[in-house]
C-alpha cells in the first residue's frame, strides 16, 4: 500500500480540502498553513464558492504569495471582497452560522476532549501550552470542527486528556497516519493513509483503535498536487513536519 | 494639543502593576519598540492582556516585566514557533497564564467598552477554563432561563497600539488588519500610540478613510519608524527574521541588554 | 451565484408576523421602496425594529402592516416632525409601541449578533422604561454582585437595508453613515439589499475601501435606484420635500394607495 | 429689560453655547438643530478644542452646509477627523467618559424627572410622543446632561411627569423664558431671559418656581450674532418656534 512518492503532508492537505463543501463558510486562524493551504485548494478545484475566513478578517482573499511565517498576515486582506475580521467570525460561528473551523490540540483522547492549555497542574503547570486560541468557543459552536495535528504519538492520542480546554463537536481529527472520526461520542479510525498502517496507528495511539473496517484515504490526485503546487511554490504546508 | 512626546516619556506613563493591553496580532504590527523600552526601563508586575500575542508577550516575560497575561495563544506560529520565555515564566510560576479563548478576551473587552461588568459568551459550554478560572462564571439567562457562561470585564489600565498614521493630536489610521485594536482603543483607560508616520491632520479630514482612533481617546503619541519591527507592520516592511532569530537564541539577561541596546538609536530616533 | 430578484420577489420573501429590521436612521438611507412593496402586498403583524425611525415606520403604520415597533425614537425631525399614523396607531392600540433608548435597541442587536440571549446595559438605570417592558429586567452583575439593567436579545427574521452599491452575490459598500445598518446584518436572520446600484465584485477586491457586508450574510438584492427615496440616499441624492410633505398631507387609504401607485414605475424599474 | 431686537432662538442658542467648556465631548441628536449650532458655536468661539460627536459618527466635522430637515444627516461626516457614530458614542457615555449630551423631553418636573414616552398609560396612551432617543441612558451617564426645551408652558413643566422616562443627572434645561438648574435635586430658575420676567416664568411653570437671587441670562454678544450668521445662515436654530 506504501506509496514511495506521495508525502504525508499533501495526504493531510487533500484529505482537508475534500471535506470541504462547496458554498460553506470555512475559518482558519494562526499557525494553520496546512487547513489555509487545504482552504484555497478546495477553492481552485470543487469549492470555488467556499468562503475563506481568516483572523486578519479578509473574505476570500487572493493572495499574491502566502508566507511562511503566518497565516494571520496582511497578505490576507489582498483582494479580498470584505472585511470580517477574527471577532465577526467569532460572532457568526455563535449564531450557529460558521459551517467549518480548522483547529487543533496538543492532547486529544478518545471521546472527543481537546487539551491545547496545560500537562499537569493549571495553575503551575509541567508545560504550558501555546493555548487553544479559538477551540474552546468554536468547537463547540462551528457546525463542522475539524482537527488536524501532526504529531501522532502516546502522547497526544491519549486516555485522558490532562485538562479538557473543550470537548464534544469535534467531527475528525487529521494526523499523520490517520482520520479519524467522531462517531457517537467516540473517536473511530475513519481511513489509514496509505503511507501507513493499521499497525503503525495503534502502536502510535494511547487508546485502543475502534473501526468498523479498514478503508484508506484516498491518495492525492495530479489535479490536485498540481494546483497545490501553484497556490502553496514554498511548500508551507510542509512547515509542520 | 500636540500629545507628542519621546518613547521614554510614554513609556514612563506606564506603571509596575499596570493592565497593559498590546496592540497588533502574533508577530503583526505588535507595539515592539514600546515593548523594548518597558523592558529597559525595568517595569514589574504588568499583567498582559491580547488575544494572541508572540515576540512581545515573550520579551516582556524575559525582561521580568510581567505578572500574569490573559491571551488565548501565546507563540510565534509555525516557522518561529513557542513563546519559550512565556512558557518557562509560567511553568515556574513566576507568571500566571490566564488563559482565555481568544473570543473571551474579545468579549471582555467589549464588556469594558460598554461599561458593564461582564459580558455573556455563547460558545463557552464545556470546559475546565470555566472553573479553573476566576473571571468565568456559569450563569442562567434571565430571560430564557438557560445556562450561560459570562466572562467579567478586562478594561486595561493602559493600551500600547502601534499604528502607521497618528496626527499630534492623537488621530490615527491603521493600514491593513486592525485585528482587537481598535476594540482596545475603547476599552482601555488610556491610549498610548507609537506611530511610523506623523501626518498632518489633514490627512484624515481631507480622506473618505477617516481615523480609526480619534484623538480624544488618545493621551500619547510618539514617531518611531520601525516601532514594529522585528515584527511586521502592514504596508510598510515585513518581518526581520533574522533579528527574530537572534532574540530566539538570546541566553540570560545579559544578552537580552544587549539586544536591547543595539535597537536604542533607532527606537529613540523619534 | 446571482441573488438578484425584483422587488416584489424579494418583498414576498417577508412574511407575515416577522419581526423586521429597517435600516437607515431617521430620513437617511431608509429603505422605502421595499417599504412601498411591503404596503402594497398588504403585509400583516410586522413587528419593526430600528434605532430611530422616521417615514418607514410612519409608512407602514398607515399601510396596517405592523403590530409592534421596538425604536427609540420616531419621528420626522424637526421640519417635518411627528410621525402621524405611527402615533395613532399606538394610541389607538393597534400597534404596540415598545420604546426603547436607541441604545438598548443597539444592545438588543449586539446580543443577537453575539448569539447571546441578553445584554447587560449600564446607562438604564431609573426609568419606569423597566418595569414597562418585559424586555427589561434588573439583575445583578455576577462578579460585582451590583445592580444592571439587561436588554433581552433582538434577533430580527429579516433586515432590510437599502446601500449604494451590491453585488450581485450580495457584497454590499454603504457610502457616508453606516448608523447601525451593519450591525443589523449579523443580528438578523436573514437580510434583504436593496441597492442604488449593481456593480461587479471587482469594485470590491480592488480597492482599499472592502465590502461592508459579506455576501454569505445576504438573501436577496434588489436593484432600485433612488430605493430611499424620498429619504436621502447619501452620496446619491438628498430629502425629496415635496413628496414627502405629500405623503404627510395623505388623509385616507385611498390616498395611501394612489400614493404608492405613483412610486410603482419607478421601484419596479429594476 | 426688555430687548426688542433679540431673540429668543439667539439667547436659548448662546445660552447653550457658553456651557460648553473648551476641550469637553459633547453629543447632540435628532431634531437637535440648537444644540448643534450651540456647538458649532462654541467651537468658533471659546471651545475650538471641544468635540462634536454626533449620530452620522463624523467627529469634529466641518459641513459646507447644514440642513433644515436633520440634525443627523451626512454632511456631518463631511471633513471630520474620525468616524465615531452613534453607538461609540453611547459605549463612550457608559465608560463615563462623555462630558456634555444635549437632550430633551415633553414634561419635567421640579425633582428632574423626564418624559419623552407617553401622557397616559404606556401600554395605551393618550399620546405617544417620539420616544426619548438616548436619554434614558445618556442622562443618567453622561457626566453633563443639558436639556433644552422650546416649549415652556404649564403642561410642559409638571408638577408630576406623567411617565419616567428618565431620572436624575440633569443639569440645567434652557427654555424660550428662563434657564432652570438642578440644585440638591430640585429644580431651581436660574435666569431668567431678558426677553421674559419672574411673572411670565410663574405663570407657565406647573410647579412652584424656587430661587436664590433673581439673575438675567446674559444677551447673545456681537461676536456670537455675527458667528451664528456664519454658522447657520438658513436661521436653523429658529426652527422649532
Amino acid at each position: 500500500m506504501m506509496e514511495e512518492k506521495y508525502r504525508v503532508c499533501d495526504i493531510m492537505v487533500c484529505a482537508m480540502a475534500r471535506l470541504i463543501p462547496d458554498g460553506s463558510k470555512v475559518f482558519h486562524g494562526v499557525s494553520s498553513h496546512m487547513p489555509m493551504i487545504a482552504l484555497l485548494l478546495a477553492k481552485a478545484l470543487h469549492a470555488p464558492g467556499a468562503v475563506h475566513l481568516n483572523i486578519p478578517g479578509g473574505t476570500d482573499p487572493d493572495p499574491v504569495r502566502l508566507k511562511k511565517y503566518t497565516s494571520a498576515g496582511p497578505e490576507l486582506l489582498e483582494r479580498a471582497t470584505a472585511y470580517f475580521p477574527l471577532m465577526e467570525v467569532f460572532d457568526l460561528a455563535m449564531r450557529g452560522e460558521l459551517d467549518v473551523a480548522f483547529l487543533s490540540g496538543i492532547q486529544f483522547d478518545s471521546r472527543g476532549n481537546v487539551n491545547a492549555s496545560v500537562i499537569g497542574d493549571y495553575k503551575k503547570p509541567k508545560v504550558r501550552m501555546p493555548g487553544g486560541a479559538g477551540s474552546a468557543v468554536l468547537i463547540p459552536t462551528a457546525k463542522r470542527a475539524i482537527l488536524w495535528r501532526t504529531k501522532h504519538d502516546k502522547r497526544t492520542f491519549v486516555n485522558q486528556v490532562d485538562f479538557v480546554t473543550t470537548r464534544g463537536n469535534v467531527e475528525r481529527i487529521i494526523t499523520p497516519l490517520c482520520i479519524f472520526k467522531m462517531e457517537h461520542g467516540e473517536m473511530v479510525l475513519e481511513t489509514i493513509h496509505p503511507t501507513s498502517s493499521l499497525e503503525e496507528v495503534e502502536e502510535n495511539t494511547g487508546f485502543p483503535i475502534k473501526y468498523s473496517n479498514i478503508a484508506y484515504t484516498p491518495l492525492p490526485t495530479k489535479e490536485e498536487l498540481s494546483a497545490l503546487k501553484r497556490i502553496d511554490p514554498g511548500d508551507f504546508r510542509n512547515i509542520e513536519f | 494639543m500636540s500629545k507628542i512626546m519621546t518613547l521614554q516619556e510614554a513609556a514612563a506613563r506606564i506603571h509596575d502593576g499596570d493592565i497593559l493591553g498590546l496592540g497588533g496580532n502574533v508577530l503583526h504590527r505588535a507595539p515592539m519598540a514600546m515593548v523594548r523600552e518597558l523592558v529597559r526601563q525595568n517595569k514589574r508586575d504588568l499583567k498582559l492582556v491580547k488575544t494572541a500575542g508572540a515576540m512581545d508577550v515573550d520579551m516582556l516575560c524575559f525582561g521580568g516585566c510581567v505578572s500574569s497575561v490573559d491571551a488565548g495563544f501565546i507563540s510565534y506560529e509555525s516557522e518561529y514557533s513557542l513563546a519559550g520565555h512565556y512558557r518557562k515564566a509560567v511553568e515556574s510560576g513566576t507568571v500566571k497564564g490566564n488563559e482565555h479563548a481568544c473570543y473571551t478576551v474579545i468579549s471582555a473587552l467589549r464588556a469594558a467598552s460598554y461599561g458593564v461588568g461582564f459580558m455573556p459568551v455563547k460558545g463557552l459550554v464545556i470546559s475546565d477554563l470555566i472553573d479553573a478560572n476566576d473571571y468565568f462564571m456559569r450563569v442562567e439567562d434571565p430571560f430564557t432561563k438557560e445556562p450561560v457562561t459570562v466572562v467579567k470585564a478586562i478594561r486595561p489600565d493602559v493600551a500600547v497600539i502601534h499604528v502607521q498614521e497618528a496626527d499630534e493630536e492623537g488621530n490615527a489610521r491603521i493600514t491593513g488588519p486592525l485585528f482587537e485594536d481598535v476594540l482596545f482603543s475603547r476599552a482601555a483607560k488610556r491610549i498610548i500610540l507609537t506611530a511610523e508616520n506623523i501626518v498632518h491632520g489633514s490627512a484624515f479630514t481631507g480622506s473618505s478613510k477617516k481615523a480609526d482612533i480619534p484623538h480624544f481617546l488618545v493621551e500619547a503619541v510618539v514617531r518611531v519608524p520601525k516601532g514594529a519591527a522585528p515584527c511586521s507592520c502592514p504596508g510598510s516592511y515585513d518581518i526581520d527574521g533574522k533579528n527574530l532569530k537572534e532574540f530566539k537564541g538570546l541566553k540570560d539577561l545579559g544578552g537580552l541588554n544587549a539586544y536591547l541596546k543595539a535597537f536604542e538609536k533607532s527606537d529613540y530616533k523619534g
